[in-house]
């Protein structure tokens, strides 16, 4: 059905441009070995990219993430396919695997592309921006974000209404609409799958409200307000505009929580709710943050003391789960909660919500294997076969896993995770080498 | 000759332009001497950035550069690569600091901010001007690591680089190898025993070619530095000899009058002068502890395998790179702490360990059966008069998994966990649950109002004022109080300071930046991994052992490095040999040679680590350090002063 | 909040870049404030200021120098502290000599991460400078 | 059909039908997008105030507003007393 | 100071409790409860109180009678602790804490004594028919004057001594001073309540249950009334006949659909029955048909050649007023009356 099969063959295959992938991906190639990046999103970076600033040293996220990024797609080692999947992996003898990996089109020839965002001004069409979750709109021909790798425009051909505006302006005549899925047959010798997590999805817990009530934001949505790149030009209230001035965290949404399936703590909402706080009360010094939390998980190197940093900055400290939200007429919420300090049951008005939404796995991992030879635990994040002496081993010889793909993890404990797959993964390769 | 420069002030995202007005930076600048082009930037750091920054210096033909961003400890070669890129030597790059040394510092006085960056930049710009291309040496990079630590990360590490194609040394202080996990009983997730992990990794480090394991080994100097670190290896016999007969060596300890506190079950039990750790333990060669041997001679009497004419070793060894993995000790309570040293019962969590470990169908200790136990947390962590700020990390799950291993070994255990808030993160989360299902009390209380451990009469009570009860006073009879101590840096710490490692806040070794180089330490050549970078449980200190044994060998697996050109340079016509420079150098690296007419001191060029020392006791004022002139230095103060 | 356009003394740091310089920097990111007209020059160990650009600092106008000494952290060996300190003496004697008020050059050892004590340090100086200043 | 560049969109128009739902999606955000310059037009507003004139949902008004703030139409304008409500104004 | 008693919540689970130890206090159930309030914040600290087993405190506090089983507690634990079924727990554990026969506790804790007593009840009901040998006009008129003894004596001897023994509990050993007044001016919080249960009205699941609730209580209490004081067996009146016809069959027709709930068991509050609760439904479904079909044969004639089926329904009778009244599920309906009269008299 489709053109033809392209054939390749690399040492190793990183599942995932994430930070963990990245980091994987650069040792081993700063090492000698030729490496393939496969990533879903149309740029690298993976979800680090997106975020503020990074707890505890509050270091811009992007300031950490760009150069290694840009490290990444200028190593003349590794191979970058952006907006590609990996449709399947076999094994095909003791040591090597054969992967296929389909890239779908772009419509814009990304050597040509110098990314300079004619093409979206001309565009006619507004939809909403998943790279900034949803708060503002982008067009149907667009730049993923202002520092995505590669910096270059792609066509969102779902909403494209194939007007030819972007075409007709273009510059350097990249945009291509002949582009066509592409096949490739990849065989490597080794794989680190890096599939990152997935956000928990709030509308399944309809007494929260959100989706309904329009002030309650995501985390995710929240980081996006406070980033560099960000989609207002302050922190907003989605619902109307407003500035907001009484903020409040809803701890645990969608972690530690049996009902909704996901019975873990997801071991990094409590540090970037806190991180957050502080950064609101920089940007909002009038502001007053409460965080409604069930314990306080700030376990890593200098984690406590920055707990001990936002008490000290006025950040509220609520021990209570949320139990259901409503909204008042002119948008505020009203947060009710036991507190558990008092033995009473309270509700709380707040004209903005975030919900400190948990990790889940991401699952696109269990279908990579034949057979669903790579074992998933039982929360179906990938199973570690040794995770004591060789935390990245996985069920498969040979395949490896780094960074949140095993379950929730910080920053820092992904880059070790990664890592340790990079180093485990050398010393595969030259064991059968 | 009148350079063309480029200078990029970064936004750094809002941190340095929310304080500091870049674009005035950039105006104030622009007219600056040799300043061809200015720009200000969202991310300098960015791809985009970089890319720019490569065609201005080919197109314009720039010969300096100056980045104003963040701290030269993130980006400085980030920088440096991108003028390389762009066909320029690197040491025409100067960076500038304007976030942390004045956007972050001065956030309070934003006319101030902008002042100091100006001046800043200015007396970058000031430096660059005067910059002259630069050469690295390239050194020799002995293919070798050492490893110091033979506990969980250590044996990890020397493995992953032995796997590598890497010569190892591991070099480990006791006797026998396992470091704490061989300590512990069952672990967490794969209920596997510390025992069996250790021997499975023992098993492969004999395997191994490339690795030589020293035990009782201690590192007692060190000279050199990065690819070529010279350690002397202070190595303790065993006086057993290798090939033994078990049988004597067993009657050997039998007879042995030395009774000592066994370190290893800690000191919960006592051992005899010659000991095993425990029957399988590694290597199995009992060693005979020859500080608190009395020579009485009984043990050689009956085992023909004891020799003390073995005697101590010197070792010398040579490696590219140290990889630190030396371990923590678990924090010891103060005298009267929650009634430790003073309520007999009290004990703490790796005491606890032992306990169950050493125990069978009844938990007995000091001859009583234990029935009720109170946990108390946070015992040395979370300090809020202490020095421990920091969470510990590891104990909550370590404790609640001890606490449920009691329950299932011995019958009729009644828990009951007086915590601050428990932190079973991520996977772990699921224990907890399961303790609590199976019955374990959780009591919780604040910072400021720890619980009270009381003794009256035969009974110790433990009252808290529980905050899950909306501060109700609670009080339990508990049989064993366990103390849930913390992880802190080691006591002993000496070969740390071999090395100069830097701490941090929290007194553990310190890594360059979380983030970016989390296993480097400011110490070229030399990283850090485990639990001696802070607490950390087993899984994360191996993923920490294998990325610092990953960095370790980036450092050795070439054969060669590159070495920073920055080493003191002599003006032969100035010097006029007074040696005084010869005596300042801390390395050795200045020797007086025969110039045409007269004596002049002269610079080895391999081992000069730049540090300047011999710069100012200089009499006649002829040594400089390169890129760090008197013409550079004082241009950059008329910079500075404006 | 600072008082600012308030006078502050001019104060040279010579700090060091393995370890003073991290600890100004974490000054910085802990934003501790201090004078904004403390400015930095790193250079490799504190042992090795040169008397000269000392006295080209009060030349060109400074009012005051502060070597942020490595102590006895130095990665190039233990020496270091001795060292700076004869350089400081050293100094201090030309300076009477040029009749500068030797208590315009301070010293003290500051640790990777000693921000707190580097920005105390800053303020008590400047306070001295701005009190004992000739205008 | 011969591909001409510069102008594939042509080439694919044959072999793809655009959907129904993508079209909607063009014609209201042209609708809106008019509506909220018009009124800018006439004087700055703030979100509240465009809410009431236009009579639509506010989160829709602050979708689409701070999309076109993003893509150079509107840009922001002063706070209010309250430091609570921004007005926007149009990009001249 | 509380001492620590775990073996309390060992106890609680013969009541029908489990789970509840893996409770890890988020107040979730206390926060998403309707009928939680500020003054009286619930389930949470009852499930607190008896992980730790604070007996006392649960016996002195009325929060246990204040839930009305929405179930919405249960249903959002995060850690599925089931607080709902707690509190149903409790109420059955004070209800024998109240008692001082300590009866109920028995039938709540063991299966076979309930069915001995059940069998006891039986035996009696058939030596009094030889005895009478089998003689329909005097079984029936002994029947009907048993029913008025009994309902005297139950109450005279065991509910009006137990709920003197809630009241010393509640308000006497707590030393809760009340001012004599306020037994009077609440007086009416209790007649409201025992006849209209307005206050599970404030639940959350949907106002169905509360209608059906007071439906069945003015069914019983029709049917009490008909039977007893009008003696529908042996009236001819037809306005009593027709009204003892529609309170019986409201009877059977509510109860069939409590049964179904319990069976189905998709609303949270009828997953656990427990048999003290399937006790309770059946047999008022029984009395209800009972009472029914035996006025259905008297007004047919059929009852002289049916006389076991008067036999039939005065079993279940007298297993009602001697078993279930006194000790089992009923006491509940009374005790929460009285919990809503006692806090009242408190908050006042």
């Amino acid at each position: 059905m489709h053109g033809k099969i392209m054939n390749a063959s690399f040492d190793a295959l990183v599942i995932g441009g994430g930070i963990a992938g990245g980091e994987a991906a650069l040792n081993l190639a700063n090492n000698g070995f030729k490496v393939l990046i496969v990533e879903k999103d149309l740029s690298i970076g993976g979800k680090m990219i997106l975020l503020s600033k990074v707890f505890p040293t509050l270091d811009c996220s992007a300031c950490i993430t760009t150069p290694k990024v840009s490290e990444i797609s200028r190593h003349p080692g590794i191979t970058i396919f952006t907006g590609s999947e990996v449709k399947s992996i076999s094994r095909k003898s003791e040591t090597s695997f054969e992967a296929e990996v389909i890239k779908t089109p772009r419509y814009v020839v990304i050597d040509d592309c110098t990314g300079c965002q004619l093409c979206e001004q001309a565009c006619p069409v507004l939809v909403h921006d998943q790279f900034q979750y949803n708060l503002v709109g982008r067009k149907a021909a667009y730049i993923p974000f202002s520092i995505a790798s590669p910096r270059v425009a792609a066509i969102d051909i779902e909403n494209c209404t194939l007007c030819g505006a972007c075409e007709k302006v273009c510059p350097t005549k990249c945009i291509d609409f002949t582009q066509e899925e592409e096949e490739y047959c990849i065989n490597v010798k080794t794989v680190i799958v890096a599939t990152g997590f997935n956000l928990f999805d709030p509308l399944k817990i309809p007494r929260y409200g959100y989706g309904t009530y329009k002030n309650i934001i995501t985390s995710m949505q929240m980081e996006r307000q406070l980033a560099p790149t960000r989609p207002f030009n302050t922190i907003l209230r989605p619902g109307d505009g407003k500035v907001p001035d009484r903020i409040a965290y809803v701890l645990c949404t969608g972690s530690r929580d049996a009902t909704v399936g996901n019975p873990i703590c997801s071991q990094i909402c409590c540090m970037y709710s806190i991180k957050q706080a502080q950064l609101l009360m920089g940007a909002l010094p009038m502001a007053d943050v409460t965080i409604y939390y069930l314990n306080i998980r700030s376990f890593g190197k200098g984690f406590e003391e920055f707990y001990d940093q936002a008490k000290g900055m006025g950040v509220n400290f609520v021990k209570g789960k949320i139990g259901k939200i409503t909204e008042n007429e002119n948008g505020n919420l009203n947060l009710r909660y036991e507190d558990i300090n008092e033995n009473v049951v309270r509700e709380t008005e707040h004209d903005l919500v975030v919900l400190s939404v948990g990790v889940l796995p991401n699952t696109d991992s269990k279908s990579f294997f034949r057979d669903g030879d790579l074992k998933l635990d039982p929360f179906s994040f990938v199973d570690q076969a040794d995770p004591l002496a060789s935390p990245s081993k996985t069920s498969i010889d040979g395949v490896f896993v780094a960074g949140t793909a095993t379950g929730p993890m910080d920053i820092p404990d992904s880059i070790l995770s990664a890592g340790a797959s990079s180093a485990e993964a050398i010393s595969y390769l030259n064991r059968k080498l | 000759m009148n350079k063309k420069i480029g200078v990029y002030i970064c936004h750094c995202g809002g941190n340095i332009s929310d304080y500091v007005d870049v674009e005035k930076v950039k105006k104030s600048i622009e007219a600056e001497d040799g300043v061809f082009l200015a720009k200000t930037t969202l991310f300098a750091c960015g791809d985009a950035n970089q890319k720019e920054m490569v065609d201005d210096i080919k197109e314009n033909e720039l010969d300096g550069v100056v980045v104003a961003s963040c701290s030269p400890k993130l980006h400085l070669l980030t920088f440096r690569a991108v003028t390389e890129r762009a066909g320029l030597n690197k040491y025409n790059y100067v960076h500038a600091n304007i976030r942390e040394q004045a956007s972050w510092a001065h956030s309070d006085d934003k006319p101030g901010a902008t002042e100091t960056a100006i001046r800043l930049v200015k007396a970058a710009v000031a430096k660059v001007r005067l910059a002259e291309p630069l050469y690295p040496f390239i050194i020799n990079s002995k293919k070798a690591v050492a490893v110091i630590g033979g506990g969980i990360a250590g044996l990890r590490a020397a493995i992953e680089l032995a796997d590598m194609g890497c010569p190892v040394t591991l070099i480990e202080r006791e006797h026998f190898i396992g470091g704490r996990v061989a300590q512990w009983d069952v672990l967490f997730t794969t209920n596997e025993t510390g025992k069996e992990v250790v021997t499975k990794l023992y098993n492969e480090v004999i395997r191994h070619d490339n690795i030589r394991l020293l035990t009782g080994a201690e590192v007692i100097s060190n000279t050199g530095s990065i690819g070529d670190f010279k350690m002397k290896i202070k190595v303790t016999p065993r006086y057993i000899k290798a090939k033994c007969n078990e049988g004597h060596l067993l009657k050997a300890i039998e007879v042995c009058p030395v009774d000592v506190p066994d370190e290893f079950n800690f000191n919960i039990t006592n051992r005899k002068a010659i000991y095993h750790n425990f029957p399988s333990e590694y290597p199995q060669t009992p060693v005979i502890d020859i500080k608190n041997c009395t020579r009485c001679g009984e043990c050689e009497k009956i085992c023909p395998s004891v020799d003390f004419s073995q005697e101590e070793e010197t070792i010398e060894i040579n490696v590219g790179s140290v990889l630190m993995a030396t371990g923590f000790d678990s924090y010891t309570p103060a005298d009267g702490e929650f009634g430790y040293k003073q309520i007999e019962n009290v004990v703490t969590l790796p005491q606890f360990k032992r306990i169950i470990d050493l125990n069978d169908k009844k938990l007995i200790y000091k001859g009583k059966e234990i029935k009720n136990i109170a946990y108390i947390y946070c015992v040395g962590s979370r300090q809020i008069d202490g020095d421990n700020k920091y969470c510990s990390r590891y104990c909550c799950t370590s404790v609640i998994y001890a606490a449920m291993q009691a329950r299932h070994k011995f019958s009729d255990i009644n828990n009951y966990h007086f915590n601050r808030g428990i932190r079973t993160y991520g996977k772990q989360e699921v224990l907890y649950a399961e303790s609590l299902k199976g019955g374990d009390i959780y009591l919780q209380s604040y910072e400021d109002a720890p619980p009270v451990v009381e003794q009256n009469n035969d009974k110790i009570t433990i009252r808290i004022n529980d905050i899950l009860t909306a501060k109700k006073e609670m009080s339990v009879e508990a049989d064993l109080v366990v103390l849930v101590t913390g992880m802190v840096p080691r006591a002993d710490n000496s070969v740390a300071s071999l090395f100069k490692l830097p701490k941090g806040r929290d007194k553990f070794f310190n890594e360059i930046h979380m983030k970016l180089r989390p296993v480097e330490t400011v110490i070229d050549g030399i990283t850090i991994c485990g639990a001696c970078q802070g607490p950390k449980n087993i899984m994360e200190s191996v993923n920490s052992a294998l990325s610092a044994a990953i960095k370790s060998f980036s450092y050795v697996s070439k054969g060669e490095l590159e070495l920073e050109p920055i080493i003191a340079k002599i003006d032969k016509d100035l010097c006029t040999w007074c040696g005084a420079c010869a005596e300042a150098c801390p390395f050795d690296a200045i020797k007086m040679v025969k110039d045409e007419k007269k004596d002049i001191a002269a610079i080895n060029n391999s081992v000069c680590k730049g540090c300047g020392m011999c710069l100012p006791v200089c009499p006649s004022n002829a040594i400089n350090l390169i890129a760090y002139s008197d013409k550079e230095i004082e241009s950059m103060i008329d910079a500075l002063a404006g | 909040m600072a008082d600012i356009g308030k006078k502050t003394a001019r104060i040279l740091v010579f700090s060091t870049e393995k370890i003073s310089d991290p600890a100004i920097d974490m000054a910085g990111l802990l934003k501790l404030h201090y004078p904004p007209t403390v400015y930095t020059i790193s250079i490799p160990c504190s042992s090795g200021v040169k008397t000269s650009w000392i006295l080209h600092a009060f030349e060109k106008g400074f009012d005051g120098v502060f070597i942020a000494a490595d102590g006895s952290d130095c990665p190039y060996g233990e020496s270091c502290t001795e060292k700076t300190g004869k350089i400081i003496s050293r100094t201090q004697e030309q300076m009477k000599r040029l009749d500068i008020e030797p208590a315009r050059l301070r010293m003290a050892a500051i640790c990777s991460v000693c921000s707190e004590s580097f920005v105390k340090q800053m303020k008590s100086f400047n306070e001295y400078l701005l009190k004992n200043s000739n205008n | 059909m011969e591909i001409e560049k510069g102008k594939t969109y042509k080439y694919l128009r044959e072999k793809r039908e655009v959907s129904q739902a993508a079209k909607d999606n063009l014609k209201q955000f042209i609708k809106i997008k008019k509506l909220i310059l018009d009124a800018l037009q006439e004087s700055d507003l703030t979100i509240e105030q465009l809410t009431q004139k236009l009579n639509m949902p506010s989160n829709e008004i602050v979708y689409y507003l701070m999309s076109l703030v993003k893509y150079g139409f509107v840009q922001i304008g002063a706070v209010d007393d309250m430091d609570a409500y921004f007005s926007y104004k149009l990009k001249k | 100071m509380a001492a620590i008693n775990t073996e309390f919540g060992k106890e609680l689970k013969k009541y029908g409790a489990f789970d509840f130890n893996a409770c890890y206090n988020c107040g979730n159930c206390t926060a998403v409860c309707s009928l939680s309030t500020e003054e009286d914040s619930f389930p949470r600290e009852m499930v607190r109180f008896s992980v730790l087993g604070l007996e006392d405190d649960i016996r002195s506090s009325l929060k246990p009678w204040l839930c009305y089983y929405c179930g919405e507690c249960s249903t959002h634990c995060p850690q599925e602790a089931n607080p709902g079924e707690l509190m149903m727990s409790l109420r059955r554990w004070l209800t024998t804490e109240y008692d001082w026969t300590k009866l109920s506790g028995l039938l709540y804790r063991s299966l076979p004594l309930t069915i001995i007593g059940f069998i006891i009840a039986t035996l009696g009901v058939l030596v009094f028919s030889v005895l009478e040998n089998f003689n329909l006009q005097s079984i029936m008129h002994i029947g009907h004057l048993f029913e008025i003894i009994a309902i005297a004596a139950v109450f005279g001897f065991i509910l009006l001594p137990n709920i003197i023994r809630m009241w010393w509990m509640i308000i006497l050993k707590p030393k809760i001073k009340v001012p004599l007044i306020n037994y009077f001016t609440s007086f009416g919080e209790l007649i409201i309540h025992m006849f209209t249960q307005k206050r599970s009205l404030g639940c959350d699941d949907n106002q169905l249950r509360w209608f059906e609730h007071f439906i069945i209580v003015i069914g019983y209490l029709g049917l009490l009334f008909t039977t007893v004081f009008l003696d529908w067996f042996s009236n001819d009146s037809l306005f009593v006949i027709v009204l003892g016809y529609v309170m019986s069959i409201i009877i059977f027709i509510v109860t069939i659909d409590f049964m179904s709930d319990r069976i189905k068991k998709q609303k949270e509050m009828s997953k656990y029955s427990q048999p003290s609760d399937w006790m309770f439904v059946v047999w008022l479904f029984l009395m209800g048909l009972t009472a029914f079909v035996v006025r259905l044969f008297i007004d047919t004639g059929l009852i002289e050649k049916n006389i076991w089926l008067y036999l039939f329904h005065l079993t279940i009778l007298v297993q009602w007023a001697l078993i279930i009244v006194p000790f089992g599920k009923w006491t509940h309906f009374l005790y929460r009356s009285f919990a809503m009269y006692f806090a009242k008299i408190k908050a006042v």
